[in-house]
């Protein structure tokens, strides 16, 4: 079940008709989205410089940096 | 020069409480440190390690197993080694006990030129153990020292007797207990007491030391039989005036409490 | 920066141990319980000295689970609920919020929880243990009302306050009275840059320890506070403690409009009138500061930049810095509710702990952006006798800016 | 009557007065909330069945002595002991299924020594790994327990689990990474078992290896009270690449190619099955996009000097392409890996058959497999979990297949293989949880007929699992000896007693 969603102010989102019978969604806006966007890119650099000092990019021939 | 500090292991006295509900003092898993006195004697001989790296420095504790950890605090402040006398009893209040426990490992290890210590423990404020120590080593004792040179097997120490500063020179060995004025004792890093390596602590046992728990040298001097919580009385005072009456005002009543 | 909504309508109906758990706080408290993989747990800075797990966001949903599952009763889970700082820590780590919360427009709200388990608790004849101390706090507060006009301006006598109130500066009673250096300092900062502000004077009682004993007492506060705002045409709030920041921004949006009015932390609003008007603080203090991210600006808002950018606009200063990420962990131990007054052992712990971690990094001085995390780190230095001195973000910049100012810190006294 | 049938010692108030004189009252809970809490681990669990694994007291020993208290008094009264540390097993290892007195051993979380010269550290058994790792951090060392519960597990139940990492392809996993420890057995006798009789030594030919022993035996021996563990220098870099494949053939050989190179510093490899992309592109995609087309993803990570990892990840790419993978990008490497420990916990994830976003716990079920038997298994694992969907609609959910490395310091051979299974635990009843025991153990069985064994990572003694592991996979002899030290170690059965089938030590 590879699922439908949505794309809203640059944030991907559940459909809401999901969220109707079993459990339901919260009241929340753009600044509370963006702060746990920013919570979590936070935590997820954390976690890469835990366990090594540095991320290796991929062999330049392999990927090509989008612009 | 051989120096052998000893050093307290106390509950930390920041930490205890009166428990309302069970109407007795908390002294079950309160943090535990050296006693701050003892510090400032550590303080001093790491000092003088430091202007000469041929002094060895030696640290003495008693207590169990939870004194490990202190012992490598005082350790990784910048002693070589350290010494746990595995105590046998619960009581940390008689200093006679402790001095003649102390005496008895000092005895074990490489004659010291000098033993420093505090010149009172945190929990006990007897002011007692150094100057025990001082006549059961048989050498000579000085405090309240708040300055140290050591020169050529003599030992030049100040005193602080509350009006004066005497200076006095004697022949090593000799016991010195520390005021807590002589120095601001240096924190090491947790890490650097996790570094302090099992090897460099090494414990002794009171049968080592030809001693046991209930030896009579070692018997209670008294039983504690109780304790309360002294009773601190606060005052509120509360001074409604102009800013500039009201600090006037301030300072003439903590003159006549005698604060200022 | 828009605001902050994060709010759950069923919160509102009480909960009581006269009637069964509703469903929907079933599901609630079941979707931390689900996860099981506590990470909420060792982030929880008072678990970190109690190491008891029920004093976690995990704990408080799983024990309010169990008692829908017909273990145990609502009524004996209170004390577990007076073992919460209010920091945020657990809900932001809680993958439920960090991982999924976007998406799903669903999070982990746990201080509002524990805010609500007190209160109906309290409105269900229940007791608070040591719950005596924070009333009498909040009485205090209460008792300020009545005289708020001259409370809430006498820390700025001596200074020119020329401005009208589209720039407001919001100082809560505590500000006002206990941490008075903060505006005082911060006044005279901007009378430096040249900005115009006025001071507003009827905050009300901000404290948040009020949102744990009676939430409508703190809306009635906060619906004059947001009247008075529209009112006097405040467009521009600048606010000096860090807690009513966080509520200006988590919880006011969720009652009022808060539109046209921009709510701004007294740290960023001088960096931004610094760099608007090309200006750097004259005076240069040479030294490495630790410093100290408040749970209000760090994990209940996550905004940890400007404190340390306005640090980076002295000459000389260096933050030898603990990343944001890693200060989740942290908190002073005073939290940000009744936490230090419940559990005074523990909050001094803590605090200790925050302490010695700063002592580690080799410096003499902790910068802090919050006055609570200021007295809490005044008191635990003084009992423990820790060699770092705590020192407001506002009071280095006002050194710097040339104010004069007694500090105790021996790098910028 | 025999040991197993007998009945235990009560929690008397005598038994807690006696606790609290030995702990202090503030380490002995009594609250209902405090023992209910402590009654599951991570698992999906019997929630209508809460109040039957309740234990009767709490208690928070602060060190060894605390413990061998504890487990003396205990023994002199028969009473069942559940060891808990970090409680994030997978295995229920910390459920009390006889009550008595839960020993929490969160407060042991001392770290006694890090020595730098010999590369190891002296820590109790309640520390969390990353809490550890932060403070070795500013000595350029890392121990590399890096679990899925790397946030909250504690090194005292990784033992007792005998724990499997995620990157132990290439730093080894609990048995290689402990060096020894403490343990106090029920009788009260503290050992400590490691390289021979020593604590710092990894290898030693002297006697009987016991470590292993005391390692992975679910608590149902001893309580490790403190250990002695391996410290690895920092990594320079990491790297993790996200490789796509059209389908299962070809991402499997890739899998094989890439684990039999001889790679030093393969820490892990790994296949995301179809249903797993499946799964994971229900909301994953919150941060990290997957192309429609990805049916299959395989994953390698590398750790280690830049100057070793560098030319090894080309090497990769040149495997993974020959097999027609392709690479998805370093945002996929970083977002996914960093977030390895934190995506797959949403209860949110579950649906029902209609789509809607339904609660749904998360559980594995793990099988250490050898090569040949992952495709076979993989097949076998969906029709099982796909015939109880459909019985049983709306209760449980596929979320799909991981295969991953799981051979220490080499990436061949060994290989775990878990299918995830969500389950609607709140809508629990004896009948759904009959279901659920009866698929655990068709997987078990199906994992045994493989020759292979019914856990990898989080252990067998689970119901459904135990009396398959331990009656058709340990049938050989070994679970007779299992139960003959049991009974040796712990003649009262006060360990955790429930767990491994090990009552049957005590019939006689």
């Amino acid at each position: 079940m590879a699922e439908e969603i949505i794309y809203k102010y640059g944030h991907i989102e559940i459909l809401p008709t999901r969220m109707q019978e079993y459990i339901k969604q919260q009241e929340m806006n753009e600044a509370e989205r963006e702060r746990i966007v920013k919570a979590r890119n936070i935590h997820l650099d954390w976690y890469h410089r835990h366990f090594a000092y540095e991320v290796l990019k991929p062999p330049a021939e392999e990927w090509e940096p989008k612009a | 020069m051989r120096i052998i500090v000893c050093a307290k292991h106390v509950v930390d006295s920041t930490e205890i409480r009166w428990d309302d509900e069970h109407d007795e003092v908390v002294l079950r898993n309160l943090p535990t440190k050296i006693s701050d006195y003892d510090r400032n004697a550590l303080e001093a001989a790491v000092v003088l390690k430091e202007s000469e790296p041929s002094v060895d420095l030696d640290v003495v504790m008693i207590g169990g197993e939870a004194a490990l950890k202190t012992l490598k605090e005082a350790v990784a402040m910048g002693a070589d080694r350290g010494h746990l006398v595995e105590g046998g009893w619960d009581d940390p209040f008689d200093p006679l006990r402790s001095a003649r426990v102390l005496a008895k490992a000092i005895d074990q290890l490489e004659e010291p030129d000098l033993v420093m210590c505090g010149l009172v423990s945190e929990d006990g404020y007897n002011g007692v153990t150094g100057a025990a120590l001082a006549q059961l080593l048989d050498v000579p004792y000085l405090a309240p020292v708040v300055g140290l040179k050591v020169d050529e097997g003599s030992l030049e120490a100040v005193l602080d007797v509350g009006s004066a500063l005497r200076t006095v020179k004697v022949a090593m060995p000799c016991v010195v207990a520390v005021d807590s004025a002589m120095n601001v004792p240096r924190l090491p890093t947790v890490l650097q007491v996790m570094k302090v390596k099992g090897d460099r602590v090494a414990k002794m046992s009171l049968d080592s030391l030809s001693l046991s728990a209930d030896a009579a040298e070692l018997a209670h001097a008294g039983e504690l039989v109780g304790s309360e919580s002294g009773a601190v009385e606060r005052r509120r005072v509360l001074i409604e005036e102009a800013p500039d009456e009201a600090a006037a005002r301030l300072v003439e009543y903590l003159r006549q409490e005698g604060v200022l | 920066m828009p605001y902050q909504l994060s709010k759950k309508d069923f919160y509102a109906e009480p909960l009581s141990k006269a009637k069964p758990i509703d469903e929907e706080f079933v599901k609630e408290a079941y979707l931390v319980f689900a996860c099981r993989h506590k990470f909420c747990r060792d982030i929880c800075p008072n678990f970190d000295i109690t190491r008891n797990e029920a004093h976690s966001s995990y704990g408080f949903h799983t024990s309010i689970l169990a008692v829908s599952r017909g273990v145990g009763q609502l009524d004996e889970l209170i004390d577990n609920f007076t073992y919460c700082l209010e920091c945020g820590a657990c809900e932001l780590r809680c993958p439920n919020t960090c991982m999924g919360g976007d998406f799903y427009r669903r999070s982990t709200t746990t201080v509002d929880l524990v805010r609500k388990i007190r209160r109906d608790h309290m409105a269900d004849g229940g007791e608070i243990k040591n719950w005596s101390a924070v009333k009498e706090y909040l009485d205090e507060h209460r008792g300020f009302v009545a005289t708020q006009g001259d409370l809430v301006t006498k820390w700025a006598e001596g200074i020119k306050v020329a401005g009208d109130l589209k720039t407001a500066l919001f100082v809560d009673f505590f500000t006002a009275t206990q941490g008075t250096e903060v505006p005082r300092l911060a006044a005279q900062v901007l009378n430096k840059l040249g900005v115009k502000y006025g001071i507003y004077t009827t905050p009300g009682v901000t404290a948040p320890e009020l949102l744990s004993e009676n939430d409508d007492e703190w809306k009635k506060y906060a619906g004059e506070n947001v009247a008075n705002f529209k009112k006097l045409g405040v467009q521009t709030l600048v606010v000096m403690n860090p807690h009513d920041y966080a509520l200006l921004i988590r919880e006011y949006p969720k009652w009022f409009d808060m539109d046209g009015i921009e709510t701004v932390f007294i740290t960023d609003f001088i960096l931004k009138k610094m760099k608007e008007k090309g200006v750097t603080p004259p005076k240069a203090i040479e030294g490495k500061f630790a410093y100290h991210d408040p749970c209000t600006l760090n994990t209940l808002v996550v905004e940890a930049e400007s404190p340390r950018d306005l640090v980076g606009m002295v000459p000389g200063a260096e933050i030898v810095d603990v990343p944001p990420g890693n200060q989740w962990r942290y908190c002073c131990g005073n939290g940000n509710g009744p936490y230090r007054k419940l559990h005074e052992d523990i909050a001094y712990r803590i605090g200790q702990k925050r302490l010695r971690a700063a002592a580690d990094l080799g410096v003499d001085t902790i910068l802090v952006a919050c006055p609570h995390c200021k007295d809490q780190f005044t008191d635990v230095k003084q009992k423990a006798g820790l060699p770092v001195e705590p020192v407001h973000v506002i009071e280095l910049v006002a050194k710097a800016m040339g104010i004069e100012w007694e500090t105790t810190s021996p790098t910028i006294g | 009557m025999t040991a197993a049938t007998s009945t235990y010692g009560a929690v008397t108030d005598e038994v807690v007065a006696e606790l609290k004189r030995l702990l202090g009252d503030e380490n002995v809970l009594t609250d209902m909330h405090e023992r209910a809490m402590r009654a599951f681990s991570c698992a999906p669990a019997p929630l209508h069945r809460w109040k039957d694994q309740t234990p009767d007291v709490v208690v928070l020993p602060g060190s060894t002595e605390d413990v061998v208290g504890v487990l003396k008094l205990a023994n002199e009264r028969r009473i069942p002991v559940t060891p808990r540390a970090g409680a994030s097993g997978l295995a229920d290892g910390a459920m009390p299924l006889r009550k008595g007195i839960c020993v929490d051993i969160k407060r042991m979380n001392e770290i006694f020594e890090i020595d730098e010269d010999n590369m190891c550290a002296t820590v109790g058994t309640g520390i969390n790994m990353l809490k550890l790792n932060e403070v070795l951090e500013p000595l350029g060392k890392i121990y590399p327990d890096d679990l899925a519960g790397y946030a909250n597990a504690m090194l005292g139940g990784r033992i007792g689990c005998g724990g499997w990492t995620l990157i132990g392809g290439k730093f080894g996993h609990i048995p290689d990474t402990v060096i020894s420890m403490e343990c106090v057995l029920p009788d009260g006798q503290v050992i400590w078992v490691g390289g021979g009789g020593t604590k710092k030594i990894r290898k030693s030919s002297s006697g009987y290896r016991l470590k292993d022993l005391f390692m992975q035996h679910q608590g149902t021996l001893c309580i490790a009270t403190k250990a002695v563990i391996e410290l690895y220098p920092k990594s320079e870099v990491e790297f993790a690449g996200y490789f796509a494949f059209d389908n299962w053939d070809d991402a499997y050989a890739a899998l094989y190619d890439v684990t039999t190179r001889g790679f030093g510093n393969l820490s892990s490899a790994m296949i995301f099955d179809d249903k797993k992309i499946d799964f994971l592109r229900r909301d994953d995609e919150a941060f990290i996009p997957l192309p429609k087309e990805v049916k299959f993803v395989d994953l390698f990570t590398m750790y280690g000097l830049k100057c070793e990892v560098e030319p090894a990840v080309r090497e990769g790419f040149r495997i993974m392409k020959k097999h027609g993978g392709r690479y998805l990008g370093p945002e996929q490497g970083e977002g996914d890996w960093a977030s390895r420990h934190d995506r797959y916990h949403l209860s949110y994830h579950g649906r029902t058959p209609d789509g809607q976003a339904t609660l749904m716990s998360w559980h594995c079920e793990d099988t250490a497999a050898y090569h040949t038997a992952l495709p076979i298994l993989r097949e076998q694992y969906h029709e099982i979990v796909g015939r109880y969907m459909t019985e049983y609609p709306g209760v449980f959910d596929d979320w799909g297949i991981f295969i991953y490395t799981s051979n220490p310091f080499k990436g061949w051979g060994d290989y775990l293989i878990e299918i995830d299974v969500g389950i609607a635990e709140l809508q629990y009843n004896d009948e759904t949880w009959d279901a659920w025991i009866r698929m655990k153990r068709e997987i078990a069985e199906a994992a045994v007929a493989q020759e292979c064994s019914v856990s990898i990572c989080h252990g067998s003694c689970r119901e459904g699992d135990d009396d398959v592991a331990m009656h058709k996979e340990m049938k050989n002899g070994t679970f007779d000896i299992m139960k003959k030290i049991k009974r040796m170690i712990d003649p009262n059965n006060i360990m955790n007693p429930g767990k491994y089938c090990l009552d049957e030590a005590y019939d006689d």
